[in-house]
């Protein structure tokens, strides 16, 4: 068999048990603690290099920490909204029962992560512009973007048949993030007061390496948090939507999967 | 008829049986608008500057307030169902009614503005740049709102829900038409505004017509 | 696909022709409402001149069933076949189909007339405008209602209302009549009318799907009747 | 700045690391937030797994029980 074929059975397996509730809930059951360990490594090593290794910004001193936190928890907001779109057109378009799920769950650890880096953003501007809130480009979209987390979250509850409220979180989630890069470059016209982009600029980044490496590693350890924090929650929303059945039951009652 | 046409003209033939629902998003709309100057000191020039932003939040509290309604006695006498399942395109018939219903709405809002832009003051050659905005917004104001009234519409009180839903949505619009007036008041070039209103207004009429499709498929049930 | 298959309709269906048999079948449609399991392996199959009657205690999921069969809502399993094809992405299943339900789909703005005229136009792209207003007033009619014909729907007594309901079903031409309790709320008169459309219909060839909360054994459609019943489950 | 290496020992002023450089309140509620956040997310998923499987155990004995007491 050739590799590319291997790939692609691989894939089309790992898929298809993924989009079976209850192969989800025996596979994350080892899969989430790697995430869980995976994040906090890499965001120990990130602490570590970003509040005692990398040396005092020279024009922000030691308040450019906050950095740390605050780019990877914004980055990681829009991200979780992309995921939750992508999942929530699946769903609808394959009617995947999993893909839903996602949707749902992903739905409140977005909406955290954009408070995060709302609050965070805030509490950074206060030393740097002088106040907590400016109109700034960025920060006004992170607070439409949570609106928009908060509008999903809102259609989810507001209906009683799950089915019906998980499809229609899954749509809006849709059109929401075909609105999300208009919202964005809307809102970039409108202020520009922000300094510009540092990381991905032109001509590679003007971080110096001792800011780099720990944004990387807090970045892509709360890439690991999303995936621990989603399988968490993914795997009681599983139970409830499951309960009535009879894997669910005997798992209930101390019997192993 | 094809159904575009057919929706349009059912949907005025409607519309101009239950008058009501022509007054009203007007009647809104110049109120909210006369509420500004009363809770702000009267002073001309600060009503001229804020006049652009306050008729645009009063179109987009116009129009919100005026999809509530849009599918909702369809939905209650049954003919949304039979929408759901006749041979003809779902998306086209609800472009349709969207497109009868902006003509109440919001046609109806902009060909008022330059009355209001009068009360607050603002000179005759940026009267022109907010009535084009707003002839270009407000469509797609329409288009987009009619997903989240498509979403909520076996809500009991789906309102404030499609306020919360749709309003974050409606911000580039807002801004890109709103800022126009801005532009003109320095004298700059507003051209690239209006194009990006057009982009949106594109955006809108091609693809809110399956949105608010798929919306009520997901939620007739 | 619920986004998708409703996109490339073309309205041009022909509908002067009505295959000499039709069928509907289903095969294992299951449907559940929150917790609850309404049914499930749910198997049916008539063809021309048969009539469905579908029976059960309330609740049971009569009208979940009939909303699955018109296309509204869809089932979780199986499918759907009208005349050896996927009933649900079928534009001619779609055309065939006429579905009356408790919600009447009537506007009260409009007359009874222009009421009837939306679905004749819903349906057709006859243009022959002379010929469409006759087959809306023989409708009315048919129905006992002419003399309303210029009354808003709103002035109509709820038993006229069903009266102009079912004249849908005559404007166009449907095989598939897809009834959730037709006999509600109608006078005696009414009612026989109606069963002599039905039994009008099955004779030329045409397929009934009804509910009906009481026995139709006294009914003319008895003899071209099959019962399917649903029977509750205790939901796990 | 806190800490400076030297010959492969590091050297701590906790009391200086801790100022942050007179951003102490600014650095330590940011970290201190997303922390706090994070947790939320972990404690309260797994707080509520166990009792999850606690309500449906009860709910199948409220069935059997109800089973056996029918006739």
């Amino acid at each position: 068999m050739n590799p590319f074929t291997s790939i692609w059975t691989f894939l089309s397996t790992t898929y298809h048990r993924l989009g079976s509730p209850r192969e989800f809930y025996r596979i994350s059951r080892y899969v989430t603690p790697v995430f869980g360990f995976l994040f906090l490594t890499l965001s120990a090593l990130g602490a570590y290099f970003g509040l005692f290794v990398a040396p005092a910004d020279y024009q922000q001193g030691d308040a450019f920490r906050i950095l740390f936190v605050h780019v990877p928890v914004a980055w990681m907001s829009l991200f979780v909204y992309v995921v939750m779109a992508v999942a929530g057109a699946i769903g609808l378009i394959w009617r995947m029962k999993m893909a839903f799920v996602v949707t749902i769950c992903s739905a409140p650890i977005g909406a955290a992560f954009t408070a995060l880096a709302l609050l965070t953003g805030s509490i950074w501007g206060k030393p740097i512009w002088g106040t907590y809130w400016v109109w700034d480009a960025r920060l006004t979209s992170e607070l439409i973007l949570l609106f928009l987390y908060f509008g999903i979250m809102a259609v989810y509850y507001a209906f009683e048949e799950r089915k019906t409220a998980e499809k229609a979180a899954a749509l809006l989630s849709v059109v929401g993030v075909v609105i999300v890069p208009i919202i964005h470059y809307s809102v970039e016209w409108w202020s520009s007061l922000h300094q510009g982009v540092t990381v991905f600029a032109e001509g590679g980044p003007k971080m110096p390496p001792s800011m780099l490496l720990p944004l990387a590693f807090m970045a892509v350890g709360f890439m690991f948090f999303y995936g621990y924090a989603l399988f968490l929650t993914m795997r009681n929303r599983v139970l409830i939507n499951e309960r009535k059945s009879k894997w669910v039951r005997a798992l209930a009652m101390g019997e192993s999967i | 008829m094809n159904t575009l046409t057919l929706y349009f003209r059912r949907e005025w033939q409607l519309m101009f049986r239950n008058t009501s629902s022509l007054i009203q998003p007007l009647t809104f709309f110049i109120i909210i608008a006369l509420l500004f100057p009363f809770s702000l000191p009267a002073e001309n020039a600060l009503l001229q500057r804020i006049g652009g932003g306050v008729i645009w939040v009063s179109a987009v509290l116009a129009t919100l307030l005026s999809l509530e309604s849009m599918f909702h006695s369809d939905y209650h006498d049954g003919t949304l169902e039979q929408m759901l399942i006749h041979p003809r395109s779902l998306p086209l018939a609800m472009l349709g009614k969207a497109l009868a219903h902006w003509t109440a709405t919001g046609l109806v809002l902009s060909l008022f503005s330059p009355v209001l832009c009068l009360t607050f003051n603002i000179p005759s050659d940026q009267i022109w740049v907010l009535f084009a905005g707003l002839l270009l917004g407000t469509p797609s104001l329409t288009l987009i709102g009619a997903i989240g009234a498509a979403l909520t519409v076996t809500l009991r009180r789906g309102g404030v829900l499609i306020a919360i839903i749709i309003l974050p949505l409606y911000i580039p619009i807002l801004i890109f038409g709103a800022g126009m007036l801005t532009q003109a008041t320095q004298g700059l070039d507003v051209t690239s505004q209006l194009y990006a209103l057009a982009a949106i207004l594109t955006l809108a009429l091609t693809l809110s017509p399956f949105a608010i499709a798929g919306a009520l498929r997901v939620t007739i049930n | 696909m619920v986004l998708i298959n409703s996109v490339f309709c073309k309205t041009k269906v022909n509908l002067t022709l009505m295959p000499s048999t039709q069928a509907i079948s289903a095969k294992n449609l299951s449907c559940t409402r929150g917790d609850k399991l309404l049914f499930e392996n749910l198997n049916f199959s008539i063809v021309s001149g048969e009539c469905l009657h579908v029976t059960g205690e309330n609740g049971s999921g009569k009208t979940s069933l009939l909303r699955i069969i018109a296309g509204i809502n869809r089932s979780e399993t199986g499918e759907l076949v009208w005349n050896n094809e996927n009933a649900l992405v079928n534009l001619s299943f779609f055309a065939a189909c006429a579905y009356i339900a408790h919600k009447d789909g009537l506007k009260n703005e409009l007359t009874a007339i222009e009421n009837l005229r939306y679905y004749q136009q819903l349906e057709s792209n006859n243009s022959n405008s002379d010929q469409n207003e006759e087959a809306l007033d023989e409708a009315l009619d048919r129905l006992k209602i002419l003399q309303c014909a210029d009354l808003s729907a709103q002035q109509l007594s709820f038993g006229q209302r069903r009266r102009l309901a079912f004249a849908r079903l005559l404007v166009s031409n449907f095989s598939l009549w897809i009834l959730d309790e037709p006999f509600t709320g109608i006078d005696k008169n009414g009612r026989a009318l109606i069963e002599e459309l039905c039994v009008e219909h099955l004779e030329k060839g045409g397929v009934i799907i009804l509910t009906h909360h009481q026995s139709l054994i006294d009914s003319p459609i008895n003899a071209y009747r099959k019962e399917l019943k649903l029977s509750e489950l205790d939901g796990s | 700045m806190g800490s400076c290496i030297s010959n492969g020992r590091i050297n701590m002023n906790w009391a200086e690391f801790f100022n942050m450089g007179g951003y102490a309140f600014e650095v330590w509620t940011s970290w201190g937030l997303t922390l706090l956040v994070l947790l939320w997310f972990v404690i309260i998923p797994k707080h509520r797994n166990a009792r999850i499987k606690h309500e449906i155990k009860r709910q199948i004995a409220r069935e059997t029980r109800l089973e056996n007491t029918a006739p």
